[in-house]
């Protein structure tokens, strides 16, 4: 067997006397899109802080390609090949849509800009406006597009679809399939839970900072699932 | 945030404690001899620092030389003193009236009065003889202080009296025309520049402009440096102390554009520690009470300014200033109640003192009629070249 | 009033000056949105080692490199002990932060240097003349303006054509995107106040060439100037901010030469006033584009 | 409970300053010196809460109203005989006019007041940095018009012939007075009209709270009691216009910040703190007796140690020493003790 691109061990959070996330462990891997989903409150965005260094990790461990990244500063977590798409997207509204861009391959290899654009043509058409001049789903767009830039292992997202209209929602999720495609591994989190288990290869819920439940592709369709799963 | 509380409380509850320790500070011993206690609420770090400083530590070596001899009428003097901290006015006030706990029977106060009110209103109020060694004004006295003031007493030189002694320099020298520069950020300094004025005209010199700036980081010295430099005088009068900022700025701006008129300043200007490195500074003229720089006509003076590294002359004041107080205690017969000692003082009639002859009046409580040493730089060099005594007080 | 040449070559080497000034602390807003009160104690602290070197006979360039190493020494550790810890507090706390750090630099030098002044040792040759139709316009003048316009445009073309000038830019507007995006953060705003400090040195070098004595307040009402020039140019750019500074400098060596000597002594008053009237008619700041609003960290 | 809470939102305080207030009873009369200062400097930093922890809009300008307050007490009450002496050129009806202790104290807050207001009119239009600049423009041309305008005031000269009527008695009152007007403030509906601004001002403005009204109302109302601190301070200590200027700026914003901005309990607790160890440093540097050793520190350690401290608090305690929250008790405490005040 060979070692996945993302490893979670028995990753533990705590923030002050609460703990956030109580020892999940799960693994990515190239060409892999693993969703976590869960209501809010469930810890999925403490793990994706945990794993980007934001926070430190009251145990466990984070590996990418097998070496543990526990302890690294967020940009050296970045530097080593793991993107975060933040909640909220955080984009650079001051800035226009290229210095997004360039900001995206900070520290790494300016990687491949055709792809992108043809990823996100809407990113190309507006190269020189300022970033907060895009639409939501623009700016969702053009925050992925930066953590595609630098052709990072594996690509976090935290709630990509976050306040967008329906086709919007359609196109991201749409790309992040191409993404995978490309060979990145993809770790999802969502609220969206039916959407995020239909395009995953696997999805994982979250409730109390526990992992309960794991699911395929084809338990999209089994709401009766999917709501237990989340009341549990 | 129940412990940021507590932890407030903790905190408040120390510092009491603290201060409660500092309320039972120690009392002043009274010793069987009963000596006569000199308070001195001195600048020990603030801008007064650079004259407090030297003229206590001359007046402590001038204290011994006292004690050595025998004290006053057979009673020693004694020196406490408590350091004001840059004369906040708090502090200043504490420090008067810890002296006055100590029992002090005169209290000697810093270099400007308006600092120095706080310390000459606990001295007063309380019947003490209050002293400053170098304040420039005739405030230190009535005229400031309401009848409790007659209690005042200062042995710096009255600036209508140095203004005076400038403007008779001056016209000796040949110079017949002069431009003002008046640093206004302090009234001595203002009341040097109006009384050259005055004396000046009276001799018959003639006044070719009045300029103002303002030292003490005003930004407006270049104004001024321009506008002396289109005015043409025999000499540029100004007061301002070198430590104030604007000295030096405005001689390296004149003579660098080429100007050389002579520029003539008081006391203020003392010391060679403002004088730039280049141009340096020649034609720079100033009036003070004693030379520091070992060339003063007087050799005890001479080997006080050596022993105290003084950077101007003011530090003779000190000395002089015991003297004076002595020689008061002595005329009243070993009394030191502040209103006898008043009384001998305001009737002080060329008191040879070691900064020479002083003399006081019932009105003026600050000196005059002292020999000014009259002071030289050339080439950054400072060098005595004459004395002066003012013939007249300048009115103004 | 006397308005003449010279007065408006005197007001325009004192706008030189504060301009270079304003590119100090404008930067260090642009980058850190802090407000820099302490920005003064720097330039203190620079002339206070020309005045360290002068006094022991060392070469005028001798103390210059000291006078930079000092600044620069000082402004990073400012950086580390201060501005890091407080990067998230609000501007309150971060300017009462530099206010107390501005305090204890100045107590520091009362302490160490007393309160007498020192003489800087310095470049004094630049303040001598060139005589143009019978104005002196001194070199200083010259010098600290074309600086001041050397330094802008550099720090311009910086921020606008470099990668580390938008990170810059980035680790100010958004500090931990910036890190996730991989960004060392702290490294390029350790860089910006290390050049904040170098442009801190240079106004120490030059400023002592005209105001040779060095005290604890050195430079100090010359940076409470500055900082209502750098709001009231507008703070959210460099180019404003640098504008406002050479405009309240030039204002006030103008109005120096155009009040009444006698009424110099208000020229604070004077000067104030205008601020006032014109942070009431422009908030956001006179040389920003209508609309924009300086925009502290909240 | 939230009169229990408001109960102790004042006993709190005002306890604090009847502790200061008998600390400086026990003590000898030079201590006592600066228990009596302490107790001003919580007057004037319960002036700054009461507008900048209320409003969330820093202000340079408050020293200003303090210092018309010290111009208007110092003024009137000063005996006409002494008045030519230290103002010769006084206009004349302040010439000729004196007047009494309280009085004196209550034209300054008055005058405190008038002036706030004043210069509020335009200026509360302002915010953020605009407003930073345009208030510390108010404390330069005070500082430099009450310097130089003899007409109105001693000019260069210290105020050296007040009476000094602040002892211990009337300076505890004088803070109470800010302490109470402060909290009733708080505690009015424009006090929490207010603090709303302050969370959000778009939101505050949407019910239909006008921002600029407010905050002209909390500055003028702290004007005033800026203006009765200055009036304490003129029959404490011969003040002049250097001591209500940059240093006295930054001293007590930095108490305000170190005690906790948003809380008139951190304001207290941060006047106190502050005044307390500055004034045992500077009597440790003249030697002073603490459990029976005498400690004597070198020339100059306060400042340097005040300055240090002031630093470290904020760097490790940016929200203050109480975390700007007003004093709570305890659950156990509260339940037993409260329980009866609310009763």
């Amino acid at each position: 067997m060979t070692t996945p691109a993302l490893e979670l061990d028995e990753l533990e959070v705590r923030h002050g006397a609460v703990q956030a996330v109580r020892g999940i462990s799960l693994t990515v891997d190239r060409g892999e899109i693993v969703g976590l989903i869960g209501p809010n409150g469930a810890g999925k965005s403490s793990t994706l802080h945990a794993v980007m260094g934001l926070v430190p990790p009251g145990g466990g461990d984070v590996r990418l390609h097998g070496n543990s990244v526990v302890g690294r500063s967020p940009e050296d977590v970045a530097r080593s090949g793991i993107a975060l798409v933040p909640e909220g997207r955080r984009i650079f509204a001051e800035l226009t849509v290229d210095e997004n861009l360039r900001l995206g391959s900070a520290g790494r290899r300016f990687g491949d800009l055709d792809s992108v654009y043809e990823l996100f043509p809407v990113v190309r058409d507006f190269r020189k406006r300022h970033a907060g001049a895009l639409s939501g789903g623009q700016q969702q767009q053009l925050a992925i597009a930066r953590a595609l830039i630098a052709r990072p292992e594996v690509l976090l997202l935290d709630e990509p679809s976050l306040g967008l209209a329906p086709q919007m929602v359609d196109a991201v999720f749409e790309a992040l399939a191409q993404i995978r495609d490309s060979g990145i591994a993809i770790l999802l989190v969502e609220q969206r839970a039916q959407r995020t288990v239909a395009l995953a290869d696997r999805s994982h819920v979250l409730a109390n900072g526990r992992l309960r439940l794991t699911l395929g592709p084809d338990a999209a369709n089994d709401t009766e699932t999917l709501v237990s799963a989340y009341l549990s | 945030m129940r412990r940021r509380g507590r932890l407030a409380v903790a905190a408040a509850a120390v510092l009491a404690l603290a201060l409660i320790g500092s309320a039972l500070a120690a009392n002043g011993a009274r010793s069987a001899k009963a000596p006569i206690i000199i308070g001195w609420a001195f600048d020990g770090n603030g801008s007064m620092a650079p004259f407090d400083g030297p003229a206590l530590a001359a007046a402590k070596l001038q204290i011994n030389a006292v004690n050595a001899k025998g004290g006053v009428l057979g009673r020693k003097l004694k020196l406490l003193t408590c350091d004001t901290q840059g004369n906040k006015p708090d502090v200043a006030k504490a420090c008067a009236l810890r002296l006055v706990q100590q029992k002090a029977n005169v209290i000697f106060t810093t270099c400007d009065v308006d600092l120095a009110a706080p310390v000459v209103r606990v001295a007063i109020d309380r019947g003490i003889l209050a002293v400053a060694s170098c304040i420039g004004t005739d405030q230190m006295g009535p005229k400031r202080f309401g009848t409790k003031g007659r209690l005042a007493f200062s042995f710096g030189n009255v600036a209508q009296d140095e203004g005076s002694a400038m403007a008779q320099y001056a016209w000796n020298r040949g110079w017949k025309t002069a431009a003002l520069a008046t640093d206004t950020v302090i009234v001595y300094f203002r009341n040097v520049v109006q009384a050259f004025e005055a004396r000046f005209r009276q001799l018959g010199g003639k006044i070719v402009t009045h300029e103002t700036y303002q030292s003490l980081g005003g930004n407006n010295v270049q104004n001024a440096v321009s506008r002396l430099n289109s005015a043409k005088a025999d000499v540029i009068v100004t007061s301002t102390a070198g430590a104030f900022g604007a000295l030096s700025t405005m001689i390296t701006g004149l003579r660098s554009v080429g100007n050389n008129t002579p520029v003539l300043n008081s006391w203020a200007g003392d010391g060679t520690y403002w004088l730039p490195a280049n141009p340096k500074v020649t034609n720079y003229w100033f009036v003070t009470f004693a030379s520091s720089f070992g060339d003063d006509p007087s050799k005890a003076v001479n080997r006080l300014a050596k022993q105290v590294k003084a950077a101007t002359g003011g530090f003779i004041t000190g000395p002089s200033a015991v003297d004076g107080v002595v020689t008061a205690i002595k005329r009243a017969h070993g009394s030191t109640k502040g209103i006898v000692l008043a009384r001998v003082m305001e009737h002080f009639k060329n008191v040879p003192t070691i900064s020479g002859n002083v003399s006081f009046s019932p009105k003026l409580h600050t000196v005059f009629g002292r020999r000014y040493r009259v002071i030289r730089i050339q080439n950054n060099v400072p060098k005595v070249v004459g004395t002066i005594v003012a013939k007249v007080v300048a009115k103004i | 009033m006397t308005v003449d040449w010279q007065t408006i070559a005197d007001a325009f080497g004192l706008g030189g000056m504060y301009a270079l000034m304003a590119v100090g602390i404008g930067l260090v807003f642009g980058v850190l949105r802090l407000v820099n009160f302490a920005y003064g104690q720097l330039v203190m602290a620079g002339a206070y080692s020309l005045a360290f070197a002068y006094e022991r006979g060392w070469p005028v360039w001798v103390g210059i490199l000291l006078c930079f190493a000092v600044v620069i020494v000082l402004s990073v550790a400012m950086d580390w002990v201060v501005f890091r810890p407080l990067r998230t507090q609000t501007p309150a706390v971060m300017l009462v932060a530099t206010f107390a750090v501005a305090f204890l630099l100045q107590s520091i030098a009362l302490l160490w240097f007393g309160s007498l002044g020192k003489i800087a040792a310095s470049l004094s040759s630049l303040n001598q003349p060139w005589t143009v139709g019978g104005v002196d316009i001194r070199k200083i003048s010259i010098v600290a303006t074309v600086v001041a316009a050397g330094c802008l445009l550099a720090l311009v073309l910086l921020l606008g054509r470099t990668n580390v000038g938008l990170h810059m830019r980035a680790a100010a507007l958004d500090f931990r995107t910036a890190r996730l995006l991989g960004v060392r953060a702290n490294r390029v705003i350790g860089t910006a106040v290390l050049l904040s400090g170098l442009l801190a040195a240079t106004v120490a070098v030059l400023m002592t060439v005209q105001t040779p004595l060095v005290t604890p307040d050195f430079a100090l009402r010359d940076t409470i100037l500055v900082l209502a020039g750098v709001v009231l140019g507008g703070m959210n750019r460099l180019i404003s901010a640098t504008l406002g500074g050479f405009a309240i400098g030039f204002a006030s060596g103008f109005l120096g030469g155009a009040l009444p000597t006698n009424q110099s002594q208000y020229l604070p008053s004077f000067l104030f006033a205008a601020v006032i009237l014109v942070l009431l008619i422009r908030p956001g700041g006179l040389f920003t584009r209508f609309g924009q609003q300086a925009a502290e960290r909240v | 409970m939230r009169r229990a809470r408001a109960a102790l939102e004042l006993l709190a305080p005002v306890l604090l300053v009847v502790l200061v207030a008998l600390f400086g009873t026990i003590v000898s009369s030079s201590t006592q010196t600066y228990v009596v200062t302490t107790l001003v400097n919580v007057a004037i930093v319960v002036a700054l809460y009461l507008f900048i922890g209320n409003s969330g809009v820093l202000s340079f300008g408050h020293i200003s109203f303090v210092a018309v307050g010290a111009w208007t007490a110092g003024i009137l009450s000063m005996p006409a005989s002494e008045k030519p002496a230290i103002m010769p050129s006084l206009v004349g009806f302040l010439r000729d006019t004196t007047v009494g202790n309280v009085p004196s104290l209550a034209l300054a807050a008055a005058v405190g007041a008038a002036y706030a207001l004043l210069v509020g009119l335009p200026l509360m239009r302002l915010s953020g940095l605009a407003a930073g600049i345009a208030t510390f423009g108010v404390l330069e041309i005070t500082h430099n018009v009450l310097r130089y305008w003899e007409k109105i005031g001693p000019g260069l000269n210290t105020f050296s012939a007040v009476p000094e009527t602040t002892g211990l008695l009337q300076a505890c009152v004088g803070a109470l007075i800010a302490i109470v007007v402060a909290f009733a403030y708080q505690w009015s509906r424009y006090g929490r009209m207010l603090r709303a601004t302050r969370e959000d001002p778009a939101a505050a403005r949407a019910v239909g709270v006008s921002v600029y009204g407010q905050r002209l109302l909390a500055f003028t109302l702290s004007g005033a009691v800026a203006g009765l601190a200055g009036g304490l301070y003129v029959h404490l200590l011969p003040v002049n216009a250097e001591s209500f200027y940059l240093d006295l700026t930054f001293i007590t914003l930095a108490m305000l910040v170190i005690g906790g901005a948003t809380s008139l309990w951190g304001a207290v607790v941060g006047a106190v703190a502050v005044s307390a160890v500055d004034s045992f440093l500077a009597e440790a540097e003249n030697g002073v007796n603490v459990f029976g050793r005498t400690l004597d520190l070198p020339s100059g350690t306060r400042i340097v140690v005040v300055g240090t401290l002031m630093a470290l608090v904020l760097i490790l305690r940016p929200a203050g020493l109480t975390g700007g929250r007003e004093l709570r008790v305890p659950r156990a405490l509260r339940r037993s003790v409260l329980t009866k005040f609310s009763a």
